[in-house]
């Protein structure tokens, strides 16, 4: 298998707020690629410094340490104009609150064109509204809805007008921040379909945030788990929901509540409890233990991981 | 919780002393008949530099500020020109600061607990009658100015209630009208934010856990919303001195009370100007001090800022 | 493992019914429009047991249980029909003092967001006094043990010192359970819990089910969760109740309605979940948006975003077909005449292989 | 219920238990509502019955107010009437055929000089208005949007907004000597404060909603977010405050007026309308002198007050159905 092309790296990525006294490190030192064509699913609980990583690959949030490079070109800190609108328009960002992320004032023709409009990306009114009929029709929404404001349309409705508001701008990178936490249940299946089916149509890659690991088993290539600011664990999807090696990743999937009652009223949960680390003294590194598979560990615990990885990985076969 | 205390004192101190340097900055750029009185226009070009040397105001203005800090230090406010040549001003204010006192202490009496409790009643009966009426009344001593109904409240209560139009420190019967005056304003004002706050808490989720636990109305009433509603209030009661300051403007002269109030119109009127800056700064003096009490009360009351969870909501 | 179909049928066929709510019809009127959020649903609540309530925003789900708590806002009110409660009849209770005797005392409740559930401004420790002063008239000094006692039920440790802490002191996790400890002091028998979990993270969401199970056998309570997560649903519900746009739709044990929904709603909501779904294949996505309330729905109200709709659907609405002595569901599928359908593939497999069993008694 | 249902189930027509079919555009199709906000908004404030007929009222009283010297036979604000036998002023004339509003206590005329009053006090409330809003809105704006000016503006916010306003009106007439640009400018020095930290603060809450992020991942220039993501949201706040600055500023006027530092009294205005009425009040015969310019600034206070609150209320996307 020829190594995928990586169209995005994240290298020693650290993000600070505040300065003195009041400073909250929201992530610390995450490594991470993208690789063309996948959904990476990062995964973390509240206040993990998911958001965060999302914010800071789009420039929402400045970085405070390390590099993010967008097809071998850093994009982080400060940059040449050129790139700044190359990568405004490859790196397109979808958001968790369908009803706080559509500027209600705005009609729904607007809300599409707004990217066409700073990049200039048309020649002719008619060419623009002709894109804008193209984006509403690729997310299943009809055309004649440009000419309505937000308020009329349901939570699935407008979380699709908020994927043809990037689409619009053709991006290859999509950061998808818990798109579907927002919705009801009934709702969430249009968007996911709407997602895979576009990655297949367009060859999108996501980088797809969630705090619901089963969604992200479903839709992800590959996952990784945040806790706290540092990436815990990264693998392949299947593999990491078979064979988790952190602790914290362990806990996280026993938690999870499957929707099979017989199944779930015998689900035991694994609690992780941070301080049965020792990282005082020895402090964690990233470390592969199989193929593809990354936990942040020190050398120490990397021991028992791999004896029990073994053990496991000899039980599945 | 000391610490905010401090913080919020001496940053009280630092806005009084900016008002302070930039009122008399600003009363310095005034034409100078302020400063001589009413004999200006007799006087020849020298008499006049003797009289303004001898003041002190041909120095450049930073001797100026600084002899007036000096001064100040030592309780000294300088002297009247016109309104009555010579005299120091603290003798001036001395007899007339009781009176504003107690009008002010009794109107602003009234106003919180009239105001307080029609708010808590708005609130209780919202969109009911006594919620209309009340609101009409704060319309219309909101949008209507106050000179006018202070007016009418003179003129009528003068002709239907036979209260004395002029205050006489003898007869009490005559305080009723200008406390009463005072306290309108005050009263609406209150009862507007009491009703607010009180309906913001209502509408908040733990009423409804207060509820759901079997509360009555009446104590999820006083126990939960008025107590969380009265704090914010209480951050605003000492400020209210403010309110009642400017009431005291109109009102000490249109009852004649010998208070501050009456007296800044009457330095204004004569342009008696170390009068009229002596006055303003008491009365700036007097509103940062309240802000800062109103402040400190504030963060007694709310556990968040006492335990340091977060800065003072200003 | 666990008890069979049968004897769970048996078992319910014993119990004694708590509350039941009989063609509740309740209104709210919006800028002189009027909303049907409640539409004649019925349901049965049985004693001790733990029933789920599921449904999507504007389903009605909230608005049913505070229909029998009297805490319905201002702008609304319970047009018809009738919830029995202990021989009473709730829903033709006027005044404040009769809800003063059920409120609290006999159905308490907990809310989803434990973040704005407690009064910013007071100790946690007197916030929970004031329902045990309430309810166990007890006072002072004994009633503070009795709250030292409740707290440490909720596995709050150190009990007399987080008496007297604020709830900004508190995580989100240790919020909700001083919030369930508001509803034990209570003492009551029957506890509605509204999105219990929904605004906390997975690992405490475990924590905190954990905690209101182990709560219902000490108190022996009966426990109304309202929730939308499915997963929940299989989690801690004995039974389930799904509603629609105002209506109970399909009940039943949650075996019954998770191995072999009847109505096309219940099987649609089922099929578009990710769990249930093929990696690489489309889930099923049920199109379209809710009816408006504030019309009158003729038939069936899942019609028109149905893809398996019958004629008959648009113009009568179905009465409960019973499927199993306790599952039964509101849709013209169960008709004798109605053609047959297939399952979708998503239940079938789940079927197949947790609950083949289910069907096959009945 | 459930009975009667079952039964009239038995006799429902065989045919109709067949399949539907299903049209997916169509349940795309549903809940539709052809919203536009201005139009919703407009709409609630067409219900607010006593909105409406204060607007009437207001709009009237406003286009007479810059009809009238146009219209024929008025009389001069400023011209003291003599009778034209005795040769001495037509003082206190009491309303009537010749003098509508009566005369004052030089003989001028009452009614022109209302009227010319009102024209300098909306005049007054209208520039004092429109400045604080534009001073406003730019200071307040920048204050919310740029994050590290929000310390600095915010402390010297602190300071000024301990200064009791009235002090400062007072100060600044005192200092600049009365006049109309010494008002305007008096007051507008005091009146931006409140209106800057009020749109801070919306600006502060708006900023970080997820659409105004999707707008800066879209590469849209702040200037354009400005004024396509955050103004309209602010416009009704906006109106109401302008609509309440006017009340403001007219009663600012009467105060000063009546403490000796308002305009000149050869301008008209309704503080000095008011305030020479005062000085007759307790006259019984003579009160019109202070009734009729009281009524006129009460009439168009509590009228702007009314309206802007209607407005607010309409213009809250929570009150449109």
């Amino acid at each position: 298998m020829p190594a995928p092309e990586k169209l995005l790296e994240v290298k020693d990525l650290s993000v600070h707020f505040g300065r003195g006294r009041k400073k909250f490190v929201a992530v610390h030192k995450v490594n991470f690629d993208i690789f063309k064509g996948e959904t990476l699913g990062l995964v973390g609980e509240s206040g993990s410094g998911k958001t965060t990583i999302g914010r800071a690959i789009v420039r929402i949030n400045p970085t405070t340490d390390g590099q993010i490079l967008f097809k071998g070109r850093c994009i982080s800190g400060r940059i040449a104009r050129e790139l700044d609108r190359e990568v405004t328009q490859k790196i397109q960002m979808i958001f968790q609150d369908p009803m706080a992320s559509l500027n209600e004032r705005a009609k729904v023709d607007y809300i599409v064109s707004e990217g066409l409009y700073n990049t200039k990306n048309y020649t002719c009114e008619e060419e623009r509204k002709e894109k804008v009929t193209k984006a509403l029709l690729s997310v299943g929404l009809l055309p004649e809805f440009a000419t309505r404001f937000p308020h009329e349309f349901s939570g699935g409705q407008r979380q699709r007008i908020g994927v043809a508001r990037s689409l619009v701008m053709n991006p290859e990178l999509i950061i998808a921040d818990e798109p579907i936490s927002a919705l009801d249940v009934s709702i969430r299946a249009q968007v996911i379909n709407l997602m895979n089916q576009l990655k297949k149509d367009l060859g999108l890659t996501y980088l797809f945030i969630a705090h619901d690991l089963s969604v992200v088993r479903f839709i992800s290539d590959r996952v990784a788990v945040i806790h706290l600011g540092q990436i815990v664990e990264l693998a392949d999807t299947e593999e990491l929901y078979e064979n988790p090696v952190h602790p914290y990743t362990k806990g996280l999937l026993s938690a999870i509540p499957v929707p099979n009652p017989r199944v779930e009223r015998k689900r035991q949960i694994h609690a992780y409890d941070p301080s049965m680390h020792k990282y005082a003294e020895n402090p964690p590194k990233w470390m592969e233990i199989a193929p593809r598979h990354f936990v942040l560990a020190n050398e120490e615990e990397m021991e028992g991981y791999r004896q029990n990885y073994n053990h496991h990985a000899k039980d599945a076969i | 919780m000391l610490k905010y205390c401090t913080k919020r004192f001496l940053q009280s101190l630092v806005t009084l002393f900016i008002v302070v340097t930039v009122v008399f900055v600003l009363m310095r750029f005034m034409p100078i008949e302020g400063f001589l009185g009413p004999r200006y226009d007799k006087m020849d070009p020298g008499q006049r530099d003797a009289i303004l040397k001898a003041m002190g105001l041909l120095d450049p203005i930073h001797i100026q500020l600084k002899n007036f800090y000096i001064q100040l230090l030592h309780g000294d406010l300088g002297e009247s020109i016109i309104y009555r040549p010579h005299v120091p001003i603290v003798e001036i204010l001395g007899p007339k600061i009781p009176y504003s006192l107690f009008l002010g202490w009794a109107s602003m009496t009234l106003s919180l607990f009239f105001g307080l409790s029609l708010g808590v009643f708005m609130a209780r009966f919202k969109s009911g009658f006594l919620d209309k009426l009340g609101t009409v009344y704060i319309v219309i001593i909101n949008a209507v100015p106050s000179a006018v109904y202070y007016l009418f409240l003179q003129l009528y209560g003068k002709n239907l209630l036979k209260l004395p139009m002029l205050f006489d420190a003898d007869r009490p019967i005559s305080w009723i009208l200008p406390i009463i005056s005072m306290a309108l304003g005050g009263i609406a004002g209150n009862a507007m934010w009491m009703r607010r706050y009180m309906v913001d808490e209502l509408n908040k989720d733990y009423i409804r856990l207060a509820r759901a636990k079997g509360m009555r109305k009446s104590a999820v009433m006083f126990k939960h919303v008025m107590r969380n509603a009265i704090i914010p209030m209480v951050q605003g009661i000492p400020a209210s001195i403010l309110l009642v300051m400017v009431g005291s403007l109109y009102i000490e002269s249109l009852y004649s009370i010998p208070g501050m109030g009456g007296l800044l119109i009457q330095a204004i009127q004569r342009q008696d100007t170390p009068l009229v800056q002596a006055l303003v700064l008491i009365f700036s003096a007097f509103s940062i001090f309240g802000l800062f009490v109103g402040d400190l009360l504030m963060a007694m009351l709310d556990p968040r800022i006492k335990l340091g969870s977060k800065e003072g909501s200003r | 493992m666990s008890k069979t179909i049968e004897q769970l049928r048996q078992e319910y066929g014993t119990r004694e019914k708590i509350l039941t709510i009989e063609d509740l019809v309740v209104k709210f009127s919006l800028r002189g429009e009027e909303l049907t959020a409640i539409r004649q649903a019925s349901l049965d609540v049985y004693k001790g047991e733990s029933l789920c309530i599921v449904g999507e925003s504007g389903s009605g789900k909230s608005v049913l249980t505070k229909s029998f708590m009297g805490m319905l806002d201002n702008n609304g009110w319970i047009d018809s029909g009738s919830v029995l409660y202990k021989e009473e009849d709730l829903a033709a209770y006027r005044f404040e003092r009769q809800w003063m005797q059920i409120r609290g005392k006999e159905i308490a409740m907990i809310f989803q967001d434990p973040m704005t559930s407690l009064n910013p401004l007071r100790s946690v420790g007197s916030q929970i006094k004031e329902a045990v002063e309430l309810h166990q008239d007890l006072r002072g000094e004994a009633a503070r043990e009795a709250v030292y006692e409740i707290l440490e039920n909720v596995g709050i440790a150190d009990p007399v010192r987080r008496y007297r802490q604020y709830p900004f002191e508190f995580s989100g996790g240790m919020r909700q359970r001083v919030v369930i400890a508001i509803a034990m002091a209570c003492k009551p028998q029957i506890l509605v819990c509204d999105e219990p979990t929904t605004a906390l993270d997975v690992t405490i969401q475990a924590q905190i089910l954990q905690l209101l199970d182990k709560l219902q056998k000490m108190y022996d309570l009966t426990v109304i969760y309202i929730t939308h997560d499915l997963g929940v649903v299989a989690h801690v519900a004995d039974r389930v109740a799904v509603m629609y746009a105002g209506d109970i739709i399909e009940v039943g044990l949650s075996e019954e309605v998770f191995y072999n929904p009847q109505h096309p709603y219940t099987m649609n909501l089922l099929s578009s979940l990710p769990q249930l779904g093929e990696k690489g294949k489309d889930l099923y996505a049920i199109k379209g948006t809710p009816p408006n309330l504030f019309k009158e729905i003729h038939g069936d109200a899942f019609a028109p975003r149905n893809s398996l709709a019958l004629k008959v659907d648009f113009v009568h609405r179905p009465p409960y077909f019973t499927v199993s002595p306790t599952h039964k569901a509101k849709t013209w599928l169960l008709d004798p005449r109605a053609p047959k359908v297939e399952l979708p593939s998503a239940i079938k497999q789940l079927r197949s292989k947790w609950g083949d069993d289910i069907v096959a008694g009945s | 219920m459930a009975k009667v249902l079952k039964d009239a189930a038995e006799k429902i027509d065989e045919t109709l238990f067949t399949f539907a079919g299903y049209d997916a555009k169509d349940a795309e199709r549903s809940g539709y509502s052809n919203y536009s906000y201005w139009r919703s908004t407009w709409n609630v404030f067409l219900k607010n019955k006593m909105a409406l007929v204060i607007l009437i009222l207001l709009a009237t009283v406003l286009a007479f107010t810059f009809v009238q010297p146009y219209l024929p036979q008025q009389k001069l604000p400023t011209l003291i009437h003599n009778d034209p036998e005795t040769g001495f002023q037509l003082r206190n004339v009491p309303p009537g055929k010749e003098f509508i509003l009566g005369t004052n206590s030089i003989g001028q005329d009452l009614w022109a000089r209302l009227w010319s009053g009102t024209r300098t006090s909306l005049f007054i409330g209208f520039v004092v208005g429109l400045f604080e809003a534009g001073i406003g809105i730019a200071i307040g704006a920048i204050w919310g949007y740029v994050r590290w000016l929000d310390r600095i503006i915010t402390e010297i916010y602190n300071v000024w907004d301990n200064i009791p306003s009235t002090v400062v009106l007072v100060l600044m007439t005192y200092i600049l000597r009365p006049s109309l640009s010494t008002l305007i400018i008096a007051m507008c020095i005091t009146g931006w404060l409140p209106m800057a930290k009020l749109i801070r603060n919306l600006v502060l809450i708006i900023r970080d909603r997820e659409y105004n992020l999707a707008s800066r991942c879209l590469g849209t220039p702040t200037h354009r977010i400005i004024v396509k993501n955050i103004l309209p949201y602010l416009v009704s706040v906006i109106m109401m405050r302008l609509a309440l600055a006017i009340p403001y500023a007219i009663g600012s006027e009467v105060f000063l007026t009546y403490i000796g530092l308002g305009l000149p009294v050869d301008t008209p205005s309704l503080g000095n309308l008011v305030n020479e009425g005062r000085r007759l009040m307790m006259a019984p015969s003579m009160r019109y002198q202070l009734i009729f310019p009281a009524i006129m600034v009460s009439v168009i206070t509590i009228s702007f007050y009314i309206l802007g609150n209607a407005f607010a209320d309409a213009s809250d996307p929570r009150n449109h159905v």
